[in-house]
């Protein structure tokens, strides 16, 4: 038996929990300025369907437009 | 030595036993047991009576493609009879009367051309490679087969089978040379039956014969009456035996005729003359062994009718089986690509049996 | 115009050529007297005489081997393989040099030839007589690989074959040979070798597919239209070089890819396109590209070759399967 | 355990499985009493003798078809093929008996047999020389295709290949024969098929590679991740039958997919891994899963080489393409 | 008939010039024009010098692989002597010598072991193949192109050359067998050097001349002194002749031997004893030949000195042209796949391009 892993192991903390979408939903919430990290699926799965981030879209817009002139802090 | 005598490059073929069933040269009459002539004329029949049945059957319907090998059971029988039950057969895909000589079942015959691959799954004693298709390739099979042979120290021989036309193809090259390079002990057995589907002998290749191509390999090779069993015989029990001291292959051409069609799915009228086949079927090899037995005092007409008649029934019982056997089951199609089906194999095989199930098939 | 099934456009596509252009021959076991085991070239010989249309020996390195030295000086052979299962003695001949003696001879040599054989499974046949190997000639740079599935593009490819200047692989799905038939105009005309042809337009899903199953696509699209799902339906005819504008336009309108072939799945030309659509349509995507294909098996005796055989109920099934994604 | 580079852990297991074993033999050309062109079998006809160790005519359909008839008839034959170009003339029987004797003879007949060749470019050398060929054995179903990219795998894998019971095609990567060494323990063990390796843990990006190019990888991600890229490195060990599992796995880690092969692109390995990953993985993909791979060309002669050869400097190019994107 | 009269089984090999350079028979000696004489000796001399130069430049690491001929002068620049401009040439990868007298620049032959294609690009008028690397592949090749010029009703014929290692492929066979049946002017050259890399000509068949494998196909074949250049002249032009003439193809195994090694990266020490090669240093195909010129009053010592020293000059010129004449550019890579650039090519051309750009190659 062969080690399968020799060199730098990576802190499971260090990685995202992946959030499960299509391409295009993923380009949807890119062009909506939305992260999609965000969104609460409701797909088979809890895949963020299209509908999804529409709607997460609607409903933070007004907290999005508010924050138009806040300078962004770090990374977004 | 037969192959010095018959030297292909004198032209002159070797013949035992006439087309009226007389011997040649008694000098030359091999000695066979009589149990084997008889197992050898019974095979012949047998070979004869299922491949005339296989036709009807494919006419009907209810068998798939089928090669016919009537009148080549004498070039098939003769030859495999000069070999043990511990050697090897390699065959091409059109030699019935050898394959059941070396034991394997009509049954077993029938469900390959019924297109089952259990039909290929010869009993364990039963040293005979499955049909090989691509033409001449089966030939390195043999080779190996012999070379292998003679590296554990054993004795066995092979027997390989290839048509006029697997002449052309640079296999058949390869495998002899190979073999005559390594001493291996393996007889190529060429059933000139001077077609290839509808490409006669003499477009495959322009030597005179078959035979001469063994000068190419510098081994011995001989021309024989392939419609005569004691010739097929004697020769192939002398190449079995120089094989069998260590002195390499032989190449032994049977000159015989392909009386049938190449296939079911072939018309031979687009390319030979029925005068042609006329003429073959007067050198009919079974007529000739059966005179010869019946001169021996070992046969009977009455016998042949009987025997004949077993045949029948006995065919026909063993095609209502195969007829029966039904289709290949999902499992044995996805089982036997690997020794242990892959992760890729079962995920398609579980996915295809999900569609099955959920399509009500 | 004349109504002709597969087989009979590619006799009338021959004997056109030949006629036209005398630098064409034609050869292969069984090809000359009797015209073919499937009949594709029958009466040729008769027509343009045993130099022009003839038999060989069995052997096909060397009917492929000696047609690249005919390309070379001066003639535009098309060789028949009986079967493709039997193109594998060829091989040699075929990717260590058709592929690639133009680029050998920078150009000084090229070889205007065509290696028809019959291809895939479902007539019931022996071993070796069913296979799909159009992934292994689209893997080498310097071939093209076309495979037509309709008797008018049967002739208006196999023309484009024999007239370009590069060695091409042309696949007949044997299954389809004598199907169905379409009128065939009798005039000359070419289709070109690199453009897929959209069979349908749709919205919902890009099927594409090739030879055969084109036909037995266009069935399970009847059935699934009837639910609602409305198919954009592509037949590749050119494996290589692939159109690739045309399926990745299709999958940006649509969203959703199906390819359907008959050859095994793995490593296959199914791979290659669900990679194109990949690279070319990828934000598109609303559900993963997907294959049907044969099971990664030899293809089974015909005993069970109804395993492996797509029908287009199965590919209804896949198509409702990735359009519900 | 002794410091041993590719070509020295070739030997060195062939060496101990024809000790352990009285039916392993090796054939080839030049494989006797030369040891082999690359010296792969040196010392062994010295050691086991002419009947287990020898030189061949030079003819390769009978060097592959023989072993076919040896397997059959209770051997175990490890065969060389000189350069992998040189595999054509035997590709029909690799392809029409190798891989499927066990399948025609539902079982009865195994082939436990190894096909070994020197495969891809980089070494300057002539035409036929440069060729990896590994997606075509991989797309017929009955063969196993092995390639390893270190010493200590080329023994664990070349034991586990001849062990099997099915046909191994073992490609190895000739450029990196006596590019570096590894300590190879004397002992008998062995790598299984069809298990890739994880090289190094990350991330962002999951990049899969073989043979001589996971060295390369290596290099590359050196670079990036100064940059603090985070990449998982894949040897994938074994083209088919294919570790889908451990490469799902990473890419629903790191959301990014890079494949990378000397082959040539089109209808290439590194399309069927980018199946796979849209099977197995679509919902993960944050960016479209990527190949970098040889030109759909013929391998340059040397003076050309340069443009074909993958360096670090392109992976790592193409890494962050696929990260950025 | 030579081929008649030194028919292989006779186990006899046509030789007109003995080691000393003397006529063994003077009824054999062909006839020559001087110009051509001297024409061959050119060539030989040049295949020579360039031979041993390009040993040179490799070892300084100048040179990629190269495969010498030297020992093979006279089986190479002997056979083609005896064709015409019109006729073509398919190489092996080892027939320097053919090559030059064909029409190939030297410049060419050097870019070509160099590492550039553009070696292979003959000029429009010199009919000759790309060297061919697999093994006996090309035959199939001259097989066509002389089937061609038959269909054509022109008059040309193939010469086409194999080593001895390369009569065991499959390709072999096929392609003499295809070119006998169909009659196609073609003749195969078989460059029996001994040794095909480590493997002696012993190994790779057990017949005991290469020549007798005609027989195998019905055609003629002769063993000739492949050191003896007037022998192999006479020898190719009966075949040539008889090819034209509409008789088909000839075998001619020319009895050679390789002085050098396969190849820059071959070390022959580990096969063979220097004993052998010693033996075949006094065989010198082009010392005989030279003797047979100055015998004639074509050539004297003198002129020999000054010819080897022009040739070393003229050698050394046109290794320097090639060393410098760089890298192949990156259109050239792509642009010889295809008549025209597939829309992948120029895909994948384009992103290569814009790559080097930004990686600032
Ligand atoms: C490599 C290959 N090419 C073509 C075929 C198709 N084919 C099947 S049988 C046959 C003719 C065989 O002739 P021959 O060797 O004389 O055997 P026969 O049929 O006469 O017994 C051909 C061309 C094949 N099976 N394999
Ligand atoms: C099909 C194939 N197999 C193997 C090789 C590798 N190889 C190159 S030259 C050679 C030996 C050739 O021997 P021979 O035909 O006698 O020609 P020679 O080198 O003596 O001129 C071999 C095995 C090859 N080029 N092609
Ligand atoms: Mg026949
Ligand atoms: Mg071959
Ligand atoms: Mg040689």
């Amino acid at each position: 038996i062969i080690e399968s892993s020799d060199e730098g192991k990576y802190e499971e903390k260090d990685i995202k929990v992946k959030v499960l979408a299509t391409p295009v939903a993923r380009k949807l919430a890119k062009d909506l300025g939305v992260d999609i990290n965000q969104v609460k699926g409701t797909g088979p799965a809890g895949r963020v369907m299209k509908e999804d981030i529409q709607s997460y879209n609607e409903k933070n817009k007004d907290i999005k437009e508010s924050n138009v002139f806040i300078q962004p802090v770090g990374d977004t | 030595m037969l192959t010095e005598k018959f030297n292909p490059l004198k032209e002159e073929m070797l013949n035992i036993l006439d087309y009226e069933g007389n011997i040649v040269d008694a000098n030359l009459e091999p000695f066979i047991e009589n149990d084997n002539l008889l197992k050898m004329y019974h095979t012949m029949v047998l070979a004869k009576v299922a491949d005339i049945k296989a036709l009807q059957y494919q006419r009907q319907g209810r068998m798939l493609t089928y090669a016919p090998n009537r009148g080549q059971e004498a070039a098939q029988v003769g030859s495999i009879a000069a070999i043990e039950k511990s050697d090897w057969l390699v065959p091409a895909f059109r030699e019935l009367g050898a394959w059941l000589y070396k034991g394997v079942s009509l049954e077993q015959v029938y469900l390959y051309w019924y297109g089952n691959e259990i039909g290929s799954k010869f009993s364990e004693d039963v040293k005979m490679l499955p049909v090989s298709v691509p033409i001449a390739s089966q030939l390195n099979h043999a080779t190996g087969i012999a070379m292998a042979s003679k590296i554990k120290g054993e004795n066995d021989v092979a027997i390989a089978y290839v048509g006029d036309g697997g002449t052309s193809q640079g296999e058949f090259h390869e495998a002899v040379n190979f073999a005559a390079v390594f001493h291996a002990p393996v007889i190529f057995l060429i059933q000139n039956n001077q077609w290839a589907i509808s490409v006669p002998r003499s477009m495959q290749t322009k030597s005179k014969t078959l035979a001469q191509k063994a000068i190419a390999y510098g081994i011995p090779g001989i021309q024989v009456d392939g419609n005569d069993v004691l010739a097929m015989y004697a020769a192939t029990k002398e190449a079995v035996d120089r094989a069998r001291r260590g002195e390499g292959p032989t190449i032994i051409e049977a000159v015989t005729y392909r009386l049938g069609p190449h296939t079911t799915s072939d018309d031979p009228t687009i390319y030979r003359d029925d005068s042609e086949v006329k003429e073959w079927e007067k050198k009919d090899p079974i007529e000739r062994f059966k005179k010869y037995l019946i001169d021996k005092g070992l046969w009977s007409e009455e016998k042949d009718k009987a025997l004949y008649e077993e045949y029948e029934s006995y065919v026909g019982e063993t095609f209502k089986k195969v007829e029966e056997s039904g289709l290949v089951s999902l499992e044995d199609v996805f089982k036997y690509t690997y020794d242990e089906m892959t992760p890729n194999l079962i995920e398609q095989y579980e996915e295809y049996k999900k569609y099955l199930e959920e399509e009500g098939q | 115009m004349a109504l002709l099934n597969n087989i009979g456009a590619l006799t009338h596509a021959l004997d056109k050529e030949m006629e036209r252009d005398k630098s064409v021959v034609v050869y292969g076991e069984d090809v000359g007297h009797e015209g073919g085991v499937f009949r594709a070239t029958v009466g040729l010989q008769q027509k343009y005489g045993k130099d022009r249309c003839f038999d060989t020996p069995l052997s096909e390195a060397a009917i492929v081997g000696s047609a690249i030295g005919m390309a070379i000086n001066g003639l535009k052979p098309v060789v028949e393989i009986q079967f493709s299962g039997f193109v594998l003695p060829a091989v040699n001949q075929i990717l260590a040099h058709a592929a690639r003696m133009r680029n050998r001879s920078r150009g000084k040599y090229n070889l205007p030839m065509v290696i028809r054989m019959p291809y895939g499974g479902g007539i019931r046949a022996l071993e070796h007589h069913s296979e799909s190997l159009e992934a292994i000639f689209s893997h080498i740079p310097g071939l093209k690989v076309v495979i037509p599935s309709t008797p008018y593009d049967t002739k208006g490819l196999l023309l484009s074959a024999i007239r370009d200047p590069d060695p091409v692989i042309f696949m007949e799905p044997k299954r389809i040979y004598r199907a169905f038939k379409q009128e065939v105009p009798e005039e000359d005309y070419t289709v070109p070798i690199g453009k897929a042809k959209i069979v349908k337009s749709g919205k919902d899903i890009t099927v594409v597919t090739w030879g055969a199953l084109v036909r037995e696509a266009q069935k399970a699209i009847e059935e699934v239209e009837k639910e609602g799902i409305n198919v954009e339906l592509i037949d590749l005819r050119t494996i290589s070089p692939i159109d690739k504008e045309t399926i990745i336009e299709s999958v940006k309108k649509t969203g959703r890819f199906l390819v359907v072939h008959e050859a095994v799945k793995s490593f296959g030309a199914g791979a290659e396109l669900i990679s194109i659509v990949n690279e070319g349509a990828f934000l598109y995507l609303e559900a993963p590209p997907t294959r049907l294909t044969g099971f990664d098996i030899t293809v089974p005796l015909p005993k069970g070759e109804h395993h492996f055989i797509i029908e287009p109920k199965k590919i209804a099934y896949k198509i409702r399967e990735v359009v519900k994604f």
